[in-house]
């Protein structure tokens, strides 16, 4: 018993941890969308609460729990209240598994990938959900893409991580880390470019973010699936789909950019793993406010008709070179 | 070949058209700020000029409390919203010597020249409620006598203070020019202050 | 009661609720759900024997893996038929699917 | 250890028994879909129990990523009711007669696994992915390839059977 207490400690502190880190990343990335919007529309965003704004997401949030919850006439109350809590609930059991220095860890899982892969595919299923329960004809509209588009782009994502795993025999986070290490050469992105490129497209899709977030598209749908949720349940998707733009980016550069290890040998540590998702997330937030949404039949065919071969090809690419 | 440029060239150029995109947004990123924290800062007067904010009427050169308007009702007209109310000036009842001069000189076969009405308005009211300022009023001016006002600070707390006498709107404005009171420029000064 | 027992144990629970579905949902949809449960209790029933008892363990983990595909492409096609039905008849109804008797 | 083995154990029979009923018995196919859903989460648990952590994580990602998504698409497309295409009751024959069917192999399954237990092993076998995929491509290579070329055929039937000429109503 004694043991396995000491076993779970570890466990419960990354439990918090991540909790914690899901909470910060929430606040500063909302601030930091906001003020990068503003200054490429040559604004300056928020700039009331606190020095330059800095307070301001605080502030919203508290706003958020002060609102009333409110349950839409004849929606299935049952289903509109699970949707945003299994929406978050997994984002938290995501971060486990990613390493963010040598000894920052959760947990070191020797299906670290499938692990987040599994569980991140609740996320769409909690926005279908979501857009059913809600009883209302633009929820379905967005409940019905999302399908649609979770479906789509779960597999050029599955293939391209695929070809990391073929590459290093492992599906183990630390271990793709460590064979990463030294300098900054040995990364994956000059090894597997088009992989990089494909994931990082899907990335947008399967977070459902600008310009592929057409299930929420407010200027067509007003909100999509989540049009009815006030308060809290909005605020829990919000979270969550910021949540998951962290664990993505975390995964995009641990597979290809070398994880914790620096472009020099020598230096490694939490620092470059934090930069590095950073640089991915700052990517994502200046591609929403620089390009307008696709069309839905334009966001299938991009999948359909470019990701996929294009991902299939990397890896039959993958394996011959691997085997010659 | 065709079919090549088309489905594999074009999709590649496309796609660099996207980083093009990137490096505008990134490029206005970089760039300062152009708007204007209001209470902090003002904007300059220059940049005023290009403010359209409601319709009033431009004063005569040599007398700037008198409008150029002539009462044409050509504004009144053309107004889609009916905010507009001119009402022209009446001829002066003429006295009963005046007539009597008038007739005398009728009667010895001069000309008489009768006095015309002014041909400046004797109201000029304007309802902003309905206003839409579309401008066609001050397109439509003959007289060149309408323009969009540029204070950018006007508020009114009421519906009655949003029905402007545009006439005692000019003379007020008239006075204050031949006093120059800088009053926009005291006010940001204060408010930076109490920030 | 070893513990190979008790996991037999809930993959019959999970059989029978499957069976039970089937006979009483009238959409076909909702069977297609109960096969599911099915299929889970298949499943589970088939990995826990593997894993307790000293026969091959891989053996039953690639059974069930295949189990799992047959489910998805089982899923999909039943998907597609539901889709012609609904198509045809207008309802995916069981009771409203006859062309035989009226 | 032992102890939360059996917690853990109670806990997803508890998961998977909840979830079966709602996915019975409930009268909206979408609950139906989240009843199954939830039991699919508690066997994925009961795999985790039995240390295979690869099996738990490819039931996620199969049935809730894929499958689930499947079958609400389903529910979607045939217009299913929000109110449940169940609401009303079956009537008694069809229960009594589904009771009847299910418990004859429950009783003979039952009886079978209570009187004839296998001998069986406390401690869980550990399978390595490794392991896993050399049996794929080594013993088991054709069911694999076998599989591949069911899904294949089945994804083709799928088009076929949906397939509508452009322009055709």
């Amino acid at each position: 018993m004694n043991e396995f207490i000491q076993n779970l400690i570890p466990v419960v502190i990354a439990v918090v941890g991540s909790m914690v880190w899901l909470g910060i990343n929430a606040l500063v990335l909302v601030y930091c969308e906001r003020k990068f919007a503003g200054h490429i529309q040559r604004r300056p965003g928020p700039f009331e609460v606190g020095p330059h704004g800095v307070l301001q997401t605080l502030i919203d949030g508290l706003k958020l729990m002060g609102k009333q919850l409110l349950t839409p006439d004849n929606a299935d109350g049952f289903l509109y209240w699970l949707a945003p809590i299994l929406s978050m609930i997994p984002v938290l059991l995501l971060f486990m598994p990613i390493p963010y220095g040598p000894v920052l860890t959760g947990m070191q899982v020797n299906l670290g990938l499938l692990l987040i892969l599994a569980f991140s595919s609740f996320n769409g299923l909690a926005v279908i959900l979501a857009g059913w329960a809600s009883n209302n004809k633009w929820g379905v509209l967005g409940a019905a893409r999302a399908v649609a588009q979770t479906v789509a782009y779960e597999i050029p994502l599955l293939l391209t991580v695929l070809a990391i795993a073929f590459m290093t025999g492992t599906l183990d986070l630390t271990e793709i880390t460590a064979q990463q290490a030294g300098h900054i050469g040995n990364w994956f992105i000059w090894k597997q470019p088009l992989a990089f490129i494909i994931f990082l497209i899907a990335m947008f899709g399967e977070t459902n973010r600008a310009p592929f977030d057409l299930a929420e598209a407010e200027s067509e749908l007003t909100a999509g699936f989540h049009t009815e949720y006030s308060s809290m349940g909005f605020g829990l998707f919000f979270m969550a789909e910021y949540g998951y733009m962290v664990v993505i980016c975390s995964v995009c550069s641990v597979l290809f950019l070398g994880g914790f290890h620096g472009p020099i040998p020598g230096i490694e540590g939490w620092w470059w793993m934090l930069a590095k998702t950073y640089a991915l997330l700052f990517l994502m937030i200046w591609a929403r406010w620089t390009f307008p949404r696709v069309r839905f039949d334009q966001l299938l065919n991009i999948n359909w008709k470019w990701l996929l071969p294009l991902a299939t090809f990397n890896l039959l690419a993958t394996a011959l070179i691997m085997k010659l | 070949m065709n079919a090549l440029r088309k489905h594999v060239i074009q999709p590649i150029i496309d796609c660099w058209s996207l980083l093009v995109g990137l490096k505008i947004t990134g490029k206005y990123f970089c760039k300062p700020l152009i708007t204007v924290h209001y209470p902090r800062q003002v904007i300059d007067d220059e940049n005023l000029t290009t403010y359209g904010g409601h319709v009033e009427l431009i004063g005569k050169p040599k007398d700037p409390a008198m409008p150029k308007c002539i009462s044409c009702m050509m504004c009144v007209t053309n107004c889609p919203s009916g905010c507009l109310k001119v009402v022209k000036q009446k001829v002066e009842k003429p006295t009963p010597e005046q007539e009597q001069a008038w007739k005398e000189a009728e009667e010895r076969g001069e000309k008489v020249v009768k006095p015309k009405a002014p041909k400046n308005p004797a109201k000029f009211v304007y309802d902003y409620t309905l206003c839409s300022l579309c401008g066609t009023c001050i397109d439509n001016c003959p007289a060149k006598s309408l323009k969009f006002s540029n204070n950018i600070y006007w508020v009114a707390t009421s519906r009655k203070e949003m029905k402007i006498d545009l006439l005692a709107r000019l003379k007020g404005q008239a006075t204050d020019l031949s006093a120059p009171a800088p009053k926009t420029e005291a006010k940001p000064a204060a408010a930076e202050k109490e920030a | 009661m070893s513990a190979l027992t008790l996991y037999q144990i809930v993959a019959l629970i999970l059989l029978c609720a499957g069976l039970f579905g089937l006979t009483q949902r009238r959409s076909l949809v909702g069977m297609l759900i109960c096969v599911e449960l099915m299929l889970n209790g298949a499943g589970l029933s088939m990995v826990a024997a593997a894993q307790l008892t000293d026969f091959s363990a891989t053996l039953g983990q690639l059974g069930t893996l295949f189990v799992m595909g047959l489910a998805a492409a089982e899923a999909t096609l039943v998907l597609a038929i539901v889709v012609v039905v609904a198509r045809r008849f207008g309802s995916a109804q069981t009771s409203d699917i006859t062309t035989l008797k009226e | 250890m032992e102890v939360m083995a059996k917690v853990a154990f109670c806990v997803y029979t508890a998961v998977i028994i909840g979830g079966s009923v709602f996915a019975v018995a409930s009268s909206s196919l979408v609950r139906a879909l989240v009843g199954l859903i939830t039991t699919l989460v508690g066997v994925a648990g009961m795999y985790m129990l039995l240390a295979s952590p690869f099996m738990a994580f490819m039931q996620l990602l199969i049935y809730v990523g894929a499958v689930s998504v499947l079958i609400f698409f389903a529910v979607m497309l045939t217009r299913a009711e929000s109110g449940g295409d169940e609401a009303s009751g079956a009537p008694m024959k069809t229960y009594v007669f589904g009771l009847a069917a299910t418990m004859a192999p429950a009783a003979i399954l039952g009886w079978l696994i209570l009187t004839r237990p296998v001998a069986s092993i406390a401690v869980p076998a550990e399978v390595s992915i490794k392991q896993l995929g050399e049996g794929l491509l080594g013993s088991y290579f054709l069911p694999f390839e076998l599989i591949s070329v069911i899904l294949m055929v089945a994804m083709a039937g799928a088009v076929l059977l949906t397939w509508e000429k452009r322009g055709k109503k």
